[in-house]
């Protein structure tokens, strides 16, 4: 085994580690909120990590950043749906006349 | 052994997936347990090879059928308690036994099949041999566009017809489609400016690639299609369009301007090459390039209109 | 050039839809009537080709099966583009006054009908079983909402119970047709049949595909969906939906059981299709009798007439019945396709003049409905099969084919068959020929028909009167490439 | 056992789920979501086929599945639009059971 | 087309004069009564004439015949032999007869386009049968007969002729059932066979080989052409279709449909199976048998009706049998009295009808009791009555005479001595239920208070066509040993079903 191949071994270990913990906090936590907060940490940083292992096995630069492309727009969409929940949540609990974060 | 391993996970995932589908409880789940169910078949397809299916799978079968899902199950809502629903009129023990006969009738067949003797002679490795005057490298492309292109052409005529049959059926505008458009511009999360300002760009260069690689790579006007058709509910769902009753001109050319083209461009084959729906020799490359946007377009758009449930869509202006 | 017209007879009808949607029904009247004109041109030119120079064969793009696509045109299928072409057109003339009498322009309508007549011509035409999955995708999809048009509670449930089974009958279907080709890996019509020859998996693929049709073609178990969804839609759309699509189901029936798997016609095979097609002839019939509306008996009617297409399989396995068998099926095919369309035309007159379609309403309507009812009256006779209609020559062939081959039981079916429908049919007329009863007011004064739907449904069902004259020119047709077992 | 075995078997367990809820559920939207489970069963059948032979993947099958695919969705939009209005006209979301 | 050809086809042309003239009235609105009338007399003289250009033909020794094939293996095929024409001859003249009376009958009742449309088209039904040349186009016309006749027996509307209606097309539907199976079964057996004088040279070999088989088919075509011949226990829609207007009980009794019945047992006993095969198949005396009972029944149901009708009918049930005892007792005698009185009974039940239909026209008249002393005040009419039911006893010289004369002959030469008894006892009941009504017209005083209601203009139309043909039948019987009188005919015929050894 390589360098790299250990490398990314670890990384992506990792990775499915905090997409376990993640999970976990998914199906144990009580509220909308706490769930929420679980899931998109944890997800998003397990995808990081997984992103960071492959990418160490691309073939090229190119496809590298197109992993890491992938990362990003991840993060997007999950920073986008996880705010959307949110504020769903707040509002159906009576939140809704506070000024939205 | 590991191969092996995670085809027994994933088919454990899709039995598991299907049962809850079909007899869970609660509806909701059942709805969004569907879209799993797409990219869990996504996943396969990724493993059986087939990575156009799974392009297609993942942007058509769980995304696209998966927000028309959800519209319907929302409207489903609306008027709940009218109708408690009436417990199934087949005994139960019956309904198993059909099941598990029909299971094993597909199953063993199937097996059966796959396990005969391949024939030596199979269109699949035809259309391999003649790839390379087909005039793009994607064998399944080269199917879809040039040895089969009239499916090609049909299919996408079904999904035309999809919308003029929605269209016979559908509702006032008041009750079509999901969500209220006024509501969501007025009110507006602050994040979702910016992803439509980052996502739209960022999906019509996606499309264009894939439209482009399917010549060579997984990929083609379908895949591209349906992201663009992606694009479009997510613009209908925040408001960005808004519905209309009735298709303008430029949307009516839109919807049949690919057919036309692919028609017009068939039936000149039959003067300027052999037969009706051939290329002229040389030609095939720009002209399956040419035809694959026209079509593009034609399979984006009714998707949306049927999401939105409309005749129409128009630039909502703030 | 002959081959050309093949694809054309697909192409024609479906550009003209597409322009019809582009610009509008109002501007583009004269392109529908156009349209629908070319269709028929070159509906009867493939069939003189087809008469003159045996079976014709276009390879779309210019390969050649397995690789591509083939449509086929044989005496068959030049028959039932016929006759679709002259359904159509007769539809086509039709419902521009009717749905104008509606008051509505049939913005909906039009490009949906135009597309199914396309996709009609795809189906007698192509040799291919997955591009005929597709086209039968496009008939259901093309049906269902032409059935669901009036928008009212049964006919969404029928549109919709006939959309589910249509779904699960396509998939029946595309199973078969995959079992064939991971067989035999091709998907041509007759290639996939003389490869694969009476292996169980072939059984299989066959009992997948012919189960499939029978959902999307009402035969009898199926059938539920038939009655409401027929009788509630407009009636061009009524006319064109038990005229052609339901036979369109049948018609690949018979295609693949002849062409595809006739290694697999054994008597048991015959006798359980047959014997569904005689319980729908006896069902639809006993039905009909029962119905308080003409569409609905008519409707009805559709589900007893296409059971007899299927007593062509027990007979054409028996050499001494299956020429007569086979010819006889064909006859009636088209012969109820003509009478059909009528018939159902005619009950739109009856709604366009009355309003409704309620049996009592034929009491005393004979001074203003005369060639409606007289086209009524003709194609009842059509199809309780007595002459000098086109029914009953088919009647007559099948009855030959079934007592030459001493098949007793399936000449009482034709016999029995004829005789409920003799019922039926008399029920309708006699009312029609009823006094008014005392007491008995015109609610409104009933509106003058034009000419184009006065005349269409006699024209159609003078059709298959014409027959009678034309028996021995249709049946040379048809046997230019029929198989070798019932030529 | 060949992965295309597998899934051909997999395939026929999918399509027997199916058919089960078709038989069973008599909801609208449960009976089309079976519908697309039972066409997915048999795409699978299809793209084990297109599997089997080791030397080449065989295009055919999946570029009819791909046609099979768009077909589907055009089919579950109509069938939903279908299915709206009839539970609006109606308030029903099953289909009666007799037309008799 | 050369004046050959054209004449060649004249069976065609006189097909097609009444079918023509039957789309021509279809196509005429209902109040353009004139033009109506023209095409109606116009449409049944030109035929008349065509018949009686190919009757010249016939004498002559021409022979005509029109084939045009309608399957493969199946033919349409006209022919035109002695027999045909003494059946077309007598529905030509029939026709021109009652439509004229028709045409005053239904002066001013609704729906005559309809009426007169179906009325023509019945004709040409009935002049198919008497030329058609093979089962098959016997079949199409029979049935296309019972489908022109329906419209006219429901033409009232009330629900008794709806009634009236659906009895008639049980039977006659159920009827063409059976005869379709025959007939089927004799193509699908034997391919496509033309009648032949003295049986199909075929279907004996057939009987031989399959006596089994040739007897059920003989059976069913017998039995589908013995509903519309009224056989017992066929006959019951006959008495029940009387509710239709008089001019189509004429016609359904004289000319069209029972008439048709009968000439399709003469058509496939003596020309589809043969005289001897019908006899050796056992056929041929199960119908003499059945004949027989048919006559007396007939006879006795008749006398014990009040409405004249209704007796005129059950007399009908009880003539036409005699046609069919003649030709199923075989021999040329008896055939030559069933197919004489073919002719004899058409004259004279027309003119009995003619009658009854005046009487109820202009007097409202319908039950029997209330002819008392019609006689005097109507006598023309009455005096046509008289003749018609003369006749029918047998009384010399009214042409029934000569019919019972054969058919005794017949029954002698059969050495079936049994049936003179049922010949004298039929006609003793015939005496019985026809003399009473005599007396009633001539003898009885007329009840006082009868309406005197002067007969009208059109009603004058209604009495001619009666005159005609009891005139008709006088001379059928006074000029019986001319060389064209019916009898003259009729022989002509069975020289050529029994040619001479």
């Amino acid at each position: 085994m390589t360098l790299l191949e250990t490398l990314t071994v670890i990384l992506v270990s990792v990775g499915g580690l905090f997409f376990l913990t993640g999970t976990i906090g998914l199906l144990r936590f009580p509220s909308s909120f706490s769930r929420l907060h679980a899931l998109t940490k944890a997800d998003n940083v397990g995808l990081g990590f997984i992103a960071c292992g492959l990418a160490l096995q691309a073939e090229s630069v190119w496809v590298a950043m197109k992993i890491l492309l992938v990362w990003g727009v991840a993060l997007i969409a999950a920073t986008v749906s996880a705010h959307l929940i949110a504020r769903f949540t707040l509002r159906a609990a009576g939140g809704s006349r506070r000024t939205p974060p | 052994m590991t191969e092996w391993a995670f085809d027994a996970l994933l088919a454990g995932g899709l039995l598991g997936l299907a049962w809850q589908i079909v007899a869970s409880r609660v509806l909701f789940r059942s709805v969004v347990l569907f879209i799993v169910f797409g990219l869990l078949m996504a996943v396969t397809w990724a493993r059986l090879h087939a990575p156009d299916l799974a392009l297609a799978e993942a942007a058509i079968g769980a995304g696209i059928t998966g927000a028309l899902l959800l519209s319907a199950y929302r409207a489903f809502l609306s008027r709940r308690g009218t109708d408690p629903g009436p417990p199934p009129v087949f005994p139960r023990w019956a309904a198993v036994g059909v099941a598990a006969l029909v299971g094993a009738l597909v199953g063993g067949i199937g097996w059966v099949v796959v396990g005969l003797e391949p024939p030596e002679q199979t269109a699949g490795r035809e259309a391999l041999a003649h790839l390379a005057i087909s005039g793009v490298e994607n064998p399944v492309t080269a199917v879809l566009l040039n040895f089969r292109s009239i499916d090609t052409l049909s299919e996408v005529v079904v999904l035309f017809v999809a919308f003029l049959a929605a269209r016979v059926v559908a509702q006032d505008l008041a009750h079509a489609g999901p969500g209220d458009w006024l509501r969501a511009s007025r009110n507006e999360p602050v994040l979702v400016q910016p992803l439509i300002a980052f996502i739209a760009p960022m999906t019509v260069l996606a499309a264009g690639y894939l439209l482009w690689s399917g010549e060579h790579q997984p990929g083609g006007a379908f895949q591209a299609g349906a992201v663009l058709a992606a694009l479009g509910v997510l613009l209908r769902l925040t408001g960005r369009l808004r519905p209309t009753s009735e298709p303008s001109l430029a949307e009516r050319l839109s919807l049949v301007g690919g057919v036309v083209l692919f028609s017009a461009i068939g039936l000149a084959g039959a003067g300027v090459a052999s037969a009706v729906l051939a290329y002229p020799e040389g030609w095939e490359y720009e002209l399956i390039l040419l035809v694959e946007t026209a079509l593009t377009i034609a399979i984006a758009l009714p998707l949306v209109l049927l999401f939105s449930g409309s005749g129409g869509l128009r630039r909502e202006v703030r | 050039m002959s081959g050309v017209a093949l694809p054309l007879s697909f192409f024609v009808p479906l550009l003209t839809a597409l322009v019809v949607f582009v610009i509008g029904v109002r501007r583009a009247y004269g392109v529908i009537l156009l349209g629908a004109l070319t269709t028929l041109a070159v509906a009867l030119y493939v069939a003189y080709a087809v008469a003159v120079g045996g079976p014709q064969v276009h390879y779309l793009g210019g390969w050649e099966p397995p690789l591509g696509v083939e449509l086929y045109a044989d005496g068959l299928s030049a028959l039932m583009l016929a006759m679709t072409a002259l359904v159509g057109a007769g539809v086509t003339l039709y419902a521009g006054p009717y749905l104008r009498g509606k008051g509505h322009d049939g913005e909906r309508f039009w490009p949906l009908w135009l597309v199914q007549w396309a996709t009609l011509n795809g189906t007698f035409l192509s040799a291919d079983l997955f591009n005929l999955y597709v086209m039968l995708e496009l008939l259901t999809l093309t049906a269902a909402p032409l059935a669901a048009m009036a928008g009212d509670r049964p006919s969404l449930a029928a549109a919709m119970r006939y959309l589910l089974l249509a779904l699960l009958g396509s998939m029946a279907y595309l199973l078969g047709v995959a079992l064939l080709y991971g067989g035999t890996g091709t998907l041509h019509l007759r290639e996939a049949g003389e490869l694969a020859g009476a292996e169980p998996y072939t059984a299989v693929a066959a009992a997948l595909m012919t189960a499939g049709l029978f959902a999307k073609a009402a035969v009898f178990p199926l059938h539920i969906w038939l009655m409401p969804a027929h009788s509630n839609a407009p009636a061009p759309a009524s006319a064109a939906l038990s005229a052609l699509v339901a036979k369109a189901g049948l018609y690949l029936v018979l295609r693949l059981w002849l062409w595809t798997f006739p290694a697999l016609l054994s008597a048991p095979m015959g006798w359980l299709i047959g014997g569904l097609g005689a319980v729908a002839v006896v069902y639809g019939s006993v039905q009909a009798l029962r119905q308080p509306r003409l569409k609905q008996v008519i409707a009805y009617s559709t589900i007893a007439q296409l059971g007899y297409l299927l007593l062509l399989l027990p007979l054409v396995a028996l050499p001494a019945a299956a020429v007569s068998a086979w010819h006889g099926v064909v006859l009636h095919a088209l012969a109820h396709g003509f009478a059909k369309a009528g018939a159902f035309l005619a009950a739109g007159n009856m709604i366009y003049c009355l309003g409704h379609d309620r049996l009592e309403g034929l009491r005393g309507v004979t001074p203003y409905l005369s060639v409606t009812l007289l086209a009524l009256g003709l194609a009842f006779v059509s199809l309780m099969g007595l002459p000098p209609s086109g029914g009953f020559l088919a009647k007559w062939l099948l009855l030959e084919g079934a007592l030459a081959a001493g098949q007793w039981f399936w000449g009482g079916v034709v016999l029995l068959g004829g005789l409920i429908a003799a019922a039926y049919s008399f029920r309708v007329l006699a009312l029609a020929h009823a006094e008014v009863p005392h007491g008995y007011a015109e609610i409104r004064s009933p509106r003058r028909l034009p000419p184009a739907m006065e005349w269409a449904p006699l024209a159609l069902v003078l059709l298959a009167y014409g027959m009678l004259l034309g028996g021995v020119p249709i049946l040379e047709l048809l046997d230019q490439g029929a198989p070798e077992g019932v030529r | 056992m060949t992965q295309a075995a597998f899934f051909s078997l997999v395939a026929g367990a999918l399509s027997g789920i199916a058919i089960y809820g078709l038989i069973t559920q008599r909801h609208l939207l449960r009976r089309i979501l079976a519908v697309n489970v039972l066409g997915n069963s048999v795409f699978l059948l299809l793209v084990a086929l297109a599997r089997r032979d080791p030397d080449y993947v065989d295009p055919v099958p999946h570029a009819m599945v791909l046609t099979g695919i768009v077909i589907a969705v055009s089919a579950t939009a109509f069938a939903l639009v279908l299915a709206r209005r009839y539970y609006s006209e109606t308030g029903l979301t099953h289909l009666p059971e007799d037309e008799e | 087309m050369s004046l050959d050809a054209v004449h060649e086809l004249l069976p065609l042309w006189a097909l097609l004069a009444s079918v023509i003239t039957a789309v021509v009235i279809f196509a005429l609105r209902d109040h353009r009564q004139r033009q109506r009338t023209f095409w109606n007399l116009f449409g049944a003289s030109v035929k008349l004439v065509l018949v009686l250009l190919m009757l010249h033909g016939v004498m002559l020794g021409h022979s005509y015949e029109v084939v045009y094939p309608v399957l493969p293996g199946v033919t349409l095929l006209l022919t035109v032999d002695a027999l045909a024409l003494l059946f077309a001859f007598l529905s030509a003249v029939l026709w021109l007869v009652t439509t004229v009376y028709a045409v005053a009958y239904l002066e001013h009742s609704g729906q005559r386009a309809r009426f007169f449309g179906f009325f023509s088209l019945c004709v040409a039904a009935t002049f198919g049968i008497a030329l058609a040349g093979n089962l098959f186009t016997f079949f199409l016309f029979y049935e296309l007969l019972t489908l022109a006749t329906w419209p006219l027996v429901v033409h009232r509307g009330h629900p008794a002729a709806l009634a009236a209606g659906r009895t008639y097309l049980a039977y006659t539907l159920g009827g063409g059932v059976a005869l379709l199976t025959g007939v089927v079964a004799v193509q699908a057996a034997l391919g496509d066979v033309a009648f032949s004088a003295g049986g199909i040279p075929a279907f004996s070999d057939w009987a031989e080989a399959e006596p089994f088989q040739a007897t059920a088919v003989l059976a069913l075509m017998l039995a589908g052409v013995g509903v519309k011949a009224a056989l017992v226990p066929l006959h019951r829609w006959l008495p029940v279709a009387m509710v239709a207007p008089a001019p189509v009980s004429a016609l359904l009794h004289a000319v069209a449909v029972v008439k048709a019945g009968a000439f399709g047992v003469v058509r496939i006993l003596q020309d589809v199976a043969g005289p001897e095969v019908a006899q050796t198949l056992g056929v041929a005396p199960v119908l003499v048998a059945l004949a027989a009972v048919t006559i007396l029944y007939g006879s006795v149901r008749a006398l014990a009706q009040t409405d004249l009708k209704r007796r005129l009918a059950f007399s009908t049930v009880s003539q036409v049998s005699y046609i069919t005892l003649g030709v199923a007792l075989g021999g040329p005698l008896a055939l030559l009295g069933g197919l004489v009185h073919l002719v004899h009974q058409g004259l004279m039940k027309i003119t009995l009808f003619f009658c009854a239909g005046y009487y109820a026209e202009t007097r409202g008249i319908h039950r029997i009791d209330e002819l008392d002393g019609i006689g005097p005040r109507m006598p023309w009419i009455s005096a046509a009555f008289t003749v018609g039911a003369l006749g029918m006893i047998g009384l010399p010289p009214v042409a029934g005479f000569i019919s019972k004369w054969y058919l005794g002959l017949g029954a002698l030469e059969q050495g079936q001595t049994w049936l003179l008894g049922v010949l004298v006892l039929s006609t003793l009941l015939n005496a019985a239920y026809f003399l009473p009504v005599l007396r009633r017209i001539w003898m009885l005083p007329e009840p006082a208070g009868r309406p005197e209601v002067p007969p009208e203009r059109a009603s004058r139309w209604l009495l001619y066509p009666a005159l005609f043909t009891a005139a008709a039948a006088l001379l059928a019987g006074l000029l019986a040993a001319w060389d064209v009188s019916p009898l003259g005919w009729a022989q002509r015929i069975v020289e050529q079903e029994y040619p001479a050894p």
